[in-house]
């Protein structure tokens, strides 16, 4: 199936997301697309999948002009899409995800699941998938649901499949398993729009690349072409991709974390006898999948787990037990993993967020009352200090953009002595400008003599910022590395083997990887 | 490659459960609240149970219990059912099910010879407990479908009340007007449909907090029907406000069973829509195109709106169709309980029904059930004092309240709403 | 509160224009004078057209008379009359819909504030009739046993929502009707009762224990009302300028934020339930000790109802729940002057309420209707300021 | 529709104020039950109507949705000038009490409240007990199951001398002919019984009823305004589905004005307010007001058994003549039927 975009713009009020943007799609083609944060490609996926209606443009399948006035005519023209953030119902099995939209019935509207479970089947063979029509969603990992997510276009007949950062929670080497399912689709004759910030990824299974820059198309690049040529034409001017740090000089070790073991709700051993340290003034970085326990960890050394077990010390003092007001209190400093849900309230103020945690002490406190001459002097050094872009410090924290809002996260946390620093996904979503700032204040910190806990799924984040590297893996430590150590290294760590091990195995295939 | 796998720490069963003793506590305290009670605190008297009457087609003989009997019995078997709970979580194994429904009935059993042995004349007629329990969760049990539909597709409705109401008063209007019940019933629909017109257009369309909406409907009807109750209705109750009743249709045979004949087998048709009415519901809810697209919609509207379900014209006719079963349930006021409308007649039984809806937590079977303990709870105390008790009649009126505490508070506890329950989709 | 004084004041005042217009339709459609005028409808339609007009323009004549100002008062005293009733009845409304507004602040859906008004004057009334105390001593004891009375019954709902995680809408709903038929058996028993009398009402409160008339002894308006001004400026000052407020809001607006901040998420359920209560208790005050004097079963009326109605109104602002307050005020001091003189049922009041509020909510609906342009740049689809101020507690509640 | 229409010129329809041509006002105040409970604020109000249309005197009246109402509907009759002002129920006490204090040219009568004692206010009250001992023995005198029920609407006095007549009614019975008719729903010695909790549920009223049938009782007396139709409701549908239930209504002649179920009426405890507030009117516009409490007897006719209607036929023969035997034992006081409700 040929698919052709000619000319759509979409704005959103006055903001142009894309901007008279052309683009074929050739059948059996794997089309990438570039663009850094906010260019605009999501939006263009989302008007070809008919979520959104294009301002002005056409789409044309097989030469012949369509109009998708939702993603069912889309689908029904062939085309599946993948999001990013994955289109699950988490309560339903696999079987009711997939048939969702498209059931096959009986009588009276019945639905007949045995039909589409034996369609599941079919599929998971022919593409070797290994997934059980009733198994419920939000107990299965995230490569597994992904894959639903592929069935669930599948199932449809989809000619053109849109994966839209696709790879951005998957392991090493899930990654590697979905890029060979993309190669056998491609064999199929289907057609594929692939959306990556990683780089590598895109020269490896890509056809054609497409760059896009503030919603226009800025041209096409061979995948043959350097990475850093792409990077470069991508942000529009040359980057430097790393960061210059001095090397670190640990101090005193004054955290502690023994024998540290956290139990879900449902009795599962979330973080499992755990034991590390950090020192004054080095970068520890937490490697691994979402979804092994680094969340539990790092709100465990908070306060904010229930069942813990064993022993947490700051400073030769027990943390664990305490409550988060007072590991506040302690010094510890603590960005979480989803700003919005838990860093800020959105309804606030910035003014408000840059002391949500320090709202009862002085000078922002008197007794009961607060002063709000404090908090608004306060909140114009923040912005001053961190080029918070805002209309005002009265503004909703939540109109802000998510590289914003994380500056309000940051300056907040670093506005007062801390004696740890803890930060989950500090750059997520965050453009390269502010990656790059944030990068630096963290290392900055680091170097005043602070101990920092890194968080983060992303390889690239962790390799530049860590030190040490510590690999979390279903609770367990698969041990900790030095900061300098291979991508392959991680990558086989990630997926659960131990570092010794590990460190063995990538020496063995060394220069055989990607 | 194969190694990475196998080499990651496998985790034992044994170790990967949080004993959760909530359970166990519970069962124990209530044990020995029942030895203290139902056991050495049973009145020394014979306890009868009658299960029918002497006129019935099929008579059954009554039964007589010793209440001091039952209670010690009971007692010691639910103090065992406890411990036997102590053991399994201490060696961390779960409770089974039938360890908590049999320690509920016998709970109850005990319960039943223990107040109707205290009483002045402990002697009653189960039969007619049983019965007058079910007529008063009728109107529940509507409501709590209609909250059932909202919600499931992601709208609270908590304008339960108001189709209640403005369904008992469509329904004497019309019957009174036409002459015929069955006019009324259907008046009664189109009026429970009007309401949710009004939270479905204002909440969907005009995005305006669910709860707010609901409860202001409510304010509107109660306004509404009074005013038209007095401008109107009582001008000239005989042309406005003097509804023919619903016949009741017995099912041959199968009526006269005893105790569940006449519940099941011996209603008007509203009575035997309810029951049609819960089946369907759930049914359809769980096995039909309609319920998955429902419940997806409730859940998570994006996803459902990314594979071509339009989710606010789902919610639209969800909360329509919810109108149509409160509207019927309202009828039940005044074309089979009463013969006409009364200011504010359904006194707050809406709100009743959002509370069985999450006690049933979002299953129409659920509530059902929920629904029928509360009338039965309601009933028990009409019961209780007409058979003379020592307890205050105003203590016997909380008796349904308290229990509905305990149950949310003690027994549900967090409650898992739909997913996307009271927040509006806006798309793209 | 900028945007509601200017840019919505219109909606504002074009929702109450249109609901006064259907309810005016009403009143004359149920007419019983248009009626008999409609029987000849087409030979002379101007006939029907009059009594209709007659019919709703004498009601809410007497409507206005009745709350604001009485033109065929014979004294100045009996002119303003009308405003001071609605200020008696306004006090014990803000101060309920200020309980009301607060748990909504703080996320909670707070349904029970009729149970914590008669709470609250149980308790105030108690103090008021059995104890014998001296002036200003005997009155303050009244108002705190009436907050006390209200913080314990709301504070209740709180304990067991944040121990259980058990829903605040199912519970406050019970705890109405617990507290009803708590009240009723209190004064089934002697010590509610007055010497030599059975009946279910209490004596008469102490001299000392009552608010004594604001405005002289002409005016039922009393020194309650100013409590209630004063409960607003606490209510603003705790929830915009202390770290208390702070709490709350942010548990409100995002319970899991506040977690992670060091609030505890736990203690703001149940102090905001507290508060709300006391608050709603010194509406009991108001009513037991301020305009009734007595305690009986009726003495909340349906304020703890009509409550929600006001802080939703009002938007959860404590501003704004007292001025919508004196609106709700006025309309019911009105209404039954209304109902005295024209016979209009007062229940057409809740119909113009409701329907003030469900306007007010909706302007898109309301410029549409008036064909008003959309304001400025705001995105179609989002309901946009209507919503924003007030979380969305079922929401919250139901996670967990 | 499109009849003629009246002539221009033709007077305001509903001209009843000329026909008399006196100015004096009469107004009535209900309590939160409103004037049509079907209870003592219909049957005060339509004393008053009746008043309007056989003195020609004119009537305003104002209801009372909540007891907050009442203090400003009494003031707004008081402004609009009234001459005499009803309030029904000793809810209204206090705010009667103040008012005439301070309005003492206005004369008032409050009904069922015996607390006031100033020269402009006529307390109306009625030993309702005697009437319902007659009730209670009828009952006793007509069941076959040997069961009689009662119910009421609040637990207070003016519902309990209902209860509390019928219950001594029973005993007497008991007493008198060795019968063991048994009473449901009361218990006078405790003062605890069978209350629906409000005057408006009646689907409560008809549970209870069914209840009360399960349990064998063939007569039942509801002491509860509206909610007393529910009762209707259960008695048609019990004698329907075959069986001999009846009901006694309290407060007029239910078999005038329930509305529904006549023929299964046995009788019904009178308590004639209409009456008394009548004649309260008709002594004040006579000008001959007094304070001295109006107490509805047997004696005096304030209260009564209703007669049998279509229930002649079920009654024992000499029922009647025995109830007008112990009508005369009462007034002569050598029955004293006592209640702890009952005027002192
Ligand atoms: N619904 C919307 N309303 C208003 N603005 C929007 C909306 N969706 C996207 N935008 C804006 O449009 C621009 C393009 O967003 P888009 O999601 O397409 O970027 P992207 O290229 O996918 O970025 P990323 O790499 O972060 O996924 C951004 O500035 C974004 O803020
Ligand atoms: N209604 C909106 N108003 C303003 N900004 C928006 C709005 N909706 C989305 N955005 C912004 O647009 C950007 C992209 O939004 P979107 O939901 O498309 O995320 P995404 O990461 O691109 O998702 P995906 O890649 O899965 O399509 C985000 O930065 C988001 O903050
Ligand atoms: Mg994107
Ligand atoms: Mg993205």
């Amino acid at each position: 199936m040929k698919l052709e975009l000619i000319g759509i713009t979409k704005r959103f009020g006055s903001l142009v997301a894309n901007d008279h943007i052309d683009l074929v799609v050739e059948p059996g083609q794997v089309h990438s697309l570039l663009g850094e944060n906010g260019a605009g490609k999501s939006t263009l996926m989302n008007v070809l999948y008919g979520l959104y209606d294009p301002t002005e443009g056409e789409i044309l399948v097989n030469d012949k002009p369509v109009t998708f006035k939702g993603p069912g005519d889309a689908m029904a023209a062939g085309i599946g899409m993948v999001h990013q953030h994955f289109m699950l119902v988490p309560v339903f099995t696999v079987a009711e995800n997939v048939a969702l939209g498209n059931e096959a019935t009986k009588a009276g509207g019945m639905l007949d699941l045995q039909e589409t479970r034996t369609r599941i089947r079919r599929i998971s063979d022919q593409y070797g998938f290994d997934v059980d029509p009733d198994a419920v969603v939000e107990d299965l990992p995230v490569g597994v649901q992904q894959r639903v997510e592929i069935i669930k276009a599948l199932v449809r007949d989809a000619e053109v499949l849109i994966l839209d950062e696709p790879t951005a929670v998957l392991t090493p080497k899930e990654t590697d398993e979905l890029l060979g399912i993309m190669a056998q689709l491609k064999a199929d004759g289907k057609s594929i729009v692939f959306i990556s910030h990683k780089l590598r990824e895109v020269k490896a299974v890509s056809d054609v690349i497409t760059v896009v820059r503030r919603g226009k198309v800025v041209g096409t690049a061979d995948p043959s072409a350097p990475t850093t040529e792409l990077a470069s034409l991508m942000v529009g001017r040359s980057v430097s991709l790393t960061l210059d740090k001095k090397p670190a000089t640990p101090g005193e070790v004054t955290f502690r974390v023994q024998d540290l073991t956290v139990q879900a709700a449902n009795g599962q051993h979330v973080v499992d006898g755990l034991s590390f340290e950090v020192a004054e003034g080095e970068i520890l970085a937490i490697a691994g999948v979402q979804g092994n326990g680094q969340t539990e960890l790092t709100e465990a050394i908070m306060g904010l787990q229930d069942h813990v077990t064993g022993s947490i010390t700051l400073n030769g003092n027990q943390l664990l037990g305490r409550s988060v007001k007072e590991v506040i209190r302690a010094g510890v400093g603590f960005v979480p993993e989803d700003r919005s849900v838990e860093g800020l309230v959105g309804t606030f103020s910035v003014a408000e967020n840059l002391i949500l945690n320090r709202y009862d002490d002085a000078p922002f406190a008197k007794g009961l009352s607060m002063s709000q001459s404090a908090m608004e002097q306060n909140a114009q050094e923040k912005i001053a200090e961190y080029d918070v872009r805002t209309q005002s410090a009265q503004s909703a924290a939540g109109t802000l953009s998510g590289g914003n809002q994380q500056k309000v996260v940051m300056a907040r946390e670093f506005s007062r002595p801390l004696k740890l620093f803890i930060a989950s996904q500090p750059t997520r979503g965050v453009d390269v400008g502010s990656i790059e700032f944030l990068h630096r204040r963290i290392v900055a910190e680091r170097d005043g003599g602070t101990p920092v806990i890194i968080v983060s799924t992303e390889l690239d984040e962790v390799l530049e910022l860590a030190d040490r590297i510590a690999v979390l893996y279903r609770g367990h430590l698969m041990g900790i590395v030095p900061g300098t150590v291979s991508r392959d290294v991680l990558g086989l760590m990630m997926a659960g083997m131990p570092a010794d091990e590990a460190l063995a195995q990538a020496h063995d295939v060394q220069g055989g990887d990607l | 490659m194969s190694t990475a796998t196998t080499s990651a720490p496998a985790r034992s069963a044994s170790d990967a459960t949080v004993r959760s003793w909530k359970n166990p506590i519970i069962l124990s305290v209530v044990a020995l609240f029942a030895l203290l009670v139902f056991a050495i605190g049973a009145p020394g008297n014979d306890v009868t149970f009658r299960l029918s009457e002497e006129n019935d087609p099929i008579v059954l003989p009554s039964i007589v219990v010793s209440a001091p009997v039952i209670g010690w019995v009971a007692a010691l078997a639910m103090i065992a059912l406890a411990a036997l709970a102590i053991l399994r979580t201490r060696s961390g194994r779960k409770i089974p099910v039938w360890v908590l429904a049999v320690f509920a009935v016998l709970f109850l059993i005990a319960f039943l010879t223990w107040v109707v042995g205290s009483a002045r004349t402990p002697n009653v007629a189960l039969y007619g407990l049983l019965a007058g329990s079910v007529t008063l969760a009728v109107p529940l049990i509507f409501g709590s479908l209609s909250g059932v539909l909202c919600e499931r597709s992601g709208v609270v409705n908590i304008a339960i009340e108001g189709q209640l109401l403005f369904g008992a008063f469509a329904a004497a209007v019309a019957a009174s007007l036409s002459g015929s019940a069955f006019v009324g019933l259907l008046a009664a629909a189109v009026a429970g449909v009007l309401v949710s017109l009004v939270l479905a257009v204002f909440s969907i369309r005009y995005v305006v907090n669910q709860v707010i909406v609901g409860v202001v409907l409510n304010v509107l009807v109660s306004g509404l029907t009074g005013f038209l109750f007095s401008a109107v209705l009582s001008e000239d109750s005989e042309r406005w406000n003097s509804p023919p009743r619903l016949p009741v249709i017995e099912i041959p045979l199968l009526a006269d069973i005893p105790v569940i004949g006449p519940i099941l087998f011996q209603q008007t048709i509203v009575g035997y829509l309810m029951y049609i009415a819960v089946a369907v519901v759930y049914v359809a809810l769980y096995h039909s195109r309609w319920g998955l697209r429902t419940r997806a919609v409730g859940e998570h509207p994006k996803a459902a709106d990314t594979l071509g379900v339009n989710v606010n014209r789902m919610r639209f006719m969800n909360v329509l169709l919810a109108g149509v079963v409160a509207g019927i349930g309202g009828s039940f006021f005044t074309l089979v309980a009463v013969s006409g409308f009364g200011r504010d007649m359904t006194a707050g039984q809406g709100y009743i029904a959002l509370a069985a809806l999450i006690f049933g937590r979002w299953n129409p079977i659920g509530a059902f059930f929920a629904a029928l303990l509360f009338g039965f709870a309601t009933n028990l105390s009409n019961v209780l004092s007409l058979l003379g008790t020592p307890v205050p009649d105003q203590f016997l009126r909380m008796l349904p309240y308290v229990v509905t505490v305990f149950a949310v508070a003690g027994l549900v506890g967090r409650s898992r709403a739909p997913g996307a329950s009271g927040i509006p989709y806006i798309k793209g | 509160m900028q945007r509601i004084m200017t840019g919505n004041a219109l909606v504002a005042f074009l929702s109450v224009v249109l609901s006064l217009i259907l309810g005016g339709l009403l009143i004359a459609v149920t007419d019983q004078e248009v009626a008999s005028a409609s029987s000849y409808f087409f030979s002379r339609p101007q006939d029907t057209i009059a009594a209709a007009w007659t019919a709703a323009s004498s009601a809410y004549i007497a409507l206005f008379q009745g709350s604001v100002f009485n033109f065929e008062g014979d004294t100045f005293t009996r002119m303003i009359y009308p405003l001071t009733q609605t200020l008696t009845v306004a006090t014990p409304l803000i101060c309920a819909g200020l309980g009301v507004a607060l748990a909504f602040r703080a996320g909670l859906f707070n349904i029970g504030a009729q149970g914590q008004i008669l709470i609250g004057a149980t308790f105030a009334g108690w103090v008021g009739f059995t104890l014998h105390l001296p002036v200003g001593i005997h009155l303050l004891l009244v108002i705190l046993a009436g907050m006390v009375g209200g913080a314990l019954w709301g504070g209740l709902v709180g304990l067991l929502k944040a121990r259980t995680g058990a829903h605040e809408v199912i519970l406050t709903i019970m705890f109405n009707y617990i507290a009803t038929n708590l009240v009723l058996y209190f004064l089934s028993t002697p010590a509610f009762q007055r010497p030599g009398s059975t009946n279910p009402i209490s004596p008469q409160l102490d001299a000392t224990a009552v608010y004594p008339p604001l405005l002289g002894a002409s005016f039922r308006l009393h020194w309650g009302f100013v409590v209630a001004v004063l409960a607003t400026v606490f209510v603003w000052w705790l929830l915009n300028r202390s770290t208390v407020g702070f709490e709350l809001r942010a548990v409100g607006a995002n319970p899991s934020a506040a977690r992670t901040a060091g609030v505890n998420v736990s203690k703001g359920y149940i102090l905001a339930m507290a508060i709300a209560g006391a608050l709603a208790g010194l509406a009991g005050v108001a009513q037991v000790s301020g305009t009734e004097k007595v305690l009986t079963s009726g003495v909340a009326a349906s304020f703890g109802f009509d409550a929600i109605t006001v802080a939703l109104l009002g938007r959860s602002s404590p501003w704004g729940t007292f001025a919508a307050g004196l609106l709700f005020g006025a309309f019911r001091a009105g209404g039954v002057a209304m109902q005295a003189s024209t016979g209009t049922s007062i229940d057409i009041v809740l119909v113009v309420q409701s329907l003030i509020v469900l306007f007010i909510a909706a302007p898109p609906l309301v410029r549409a209707l008036f064909r008003l342009p959309a304001p400025g740049a705001t995105r179609a689809g989002k309901g946009g300021s209507s919503t924003s101020t007030t979380p969305t507690p079922a929401s919250t509640g139901a996670a967990a | 529709g499109c009849g003629a229409p009246p002539a221009e010129d033709a007077p305001a329809a509903g001209g009843s104020s000329a026909a008399a041509g006196t100015d004096y006002l009469g107004c009535i105040v209900s309590d939160s039950g409103g004037f049509d409970d079907r209870s003592f604020n219909q049957s005060s109000y339509e004393g008053l109507k009746k008043a309007e249309t056989d003195l020609g005197i004119q009537t305003n009246q104002a209801e009372s949705q909540a007891e907050t109402d009442f203090g400003p509907n009494v003031d707004q009759m008081v402004q609009g000038g009234c001459n005499l002002i009803v309030t029904v129920g000793f809810l209204l006490a206090d705010t009667t009490k103040e008012a005439a204090a301070a309005n003492t040219e206005t004369n008032f009568a409050i009904v069922d409240d015996n607390s006031i004692d100033l020269p402009n206010v006529k307390p109306i009250i009625y030993d309702t007990a005697q009437a319902a001992f007659l009730a209670g023995y009828a009952a006793a005198a007509t069941s076959e199951t040997g069961k009689v029920a009662t119910y009421g609407g609040i637990n207070i006095p003016t519902v309990t001398i209902f209860m509390d007549g019928f219950a001594e009614g029973v005993s007497y019975f008991n007493e008198e002919t060795g019968g063991e008719v048994e009473l449901l729903g009361w218990d006078k010695e405790s003062q605890n019984g069978t209350f629906v909790g409000n005057f408006e549920d009646q689907a409560a009223g008809k549970t209870n009823t069914q209840n009360f049938i399960n349990e064998g009782a063939d007569i039942i007396m509801p002491v509860a305004g509206p909610v007393g139709s529910g009762t209707l409701d259960a008695v048609i549908e019990a004698n329907a589905g075959g069986k001999d239930v009846k009901a006694i209504w309290v407060d007029s002649d239910g078999y005038e004005t329930a509305g529904k179920g006549e023929e299964f009426i046995l009788t019904s405890v009178m308590k004639l307010m209409g009456d008394a507030v009548e004649d309260v009117i008709s002594t004040d516009v006579d000008g001959e007001f007094d304070n001295t409490p109006y107490v509805g007897t047997l004696e005096n006719g304030g209260v009564a058994l209703a007669p049998f209607h279509d229930q002649e036929a079920n009654v024992p023969d000499d029922l009647q003549t025995t109830l007008d035997g112990l009508t005369e034992q009462i007034v002569a006081e050598e029955i004293t039927v006592d209640s702890a409700a009952s005027p002192q």
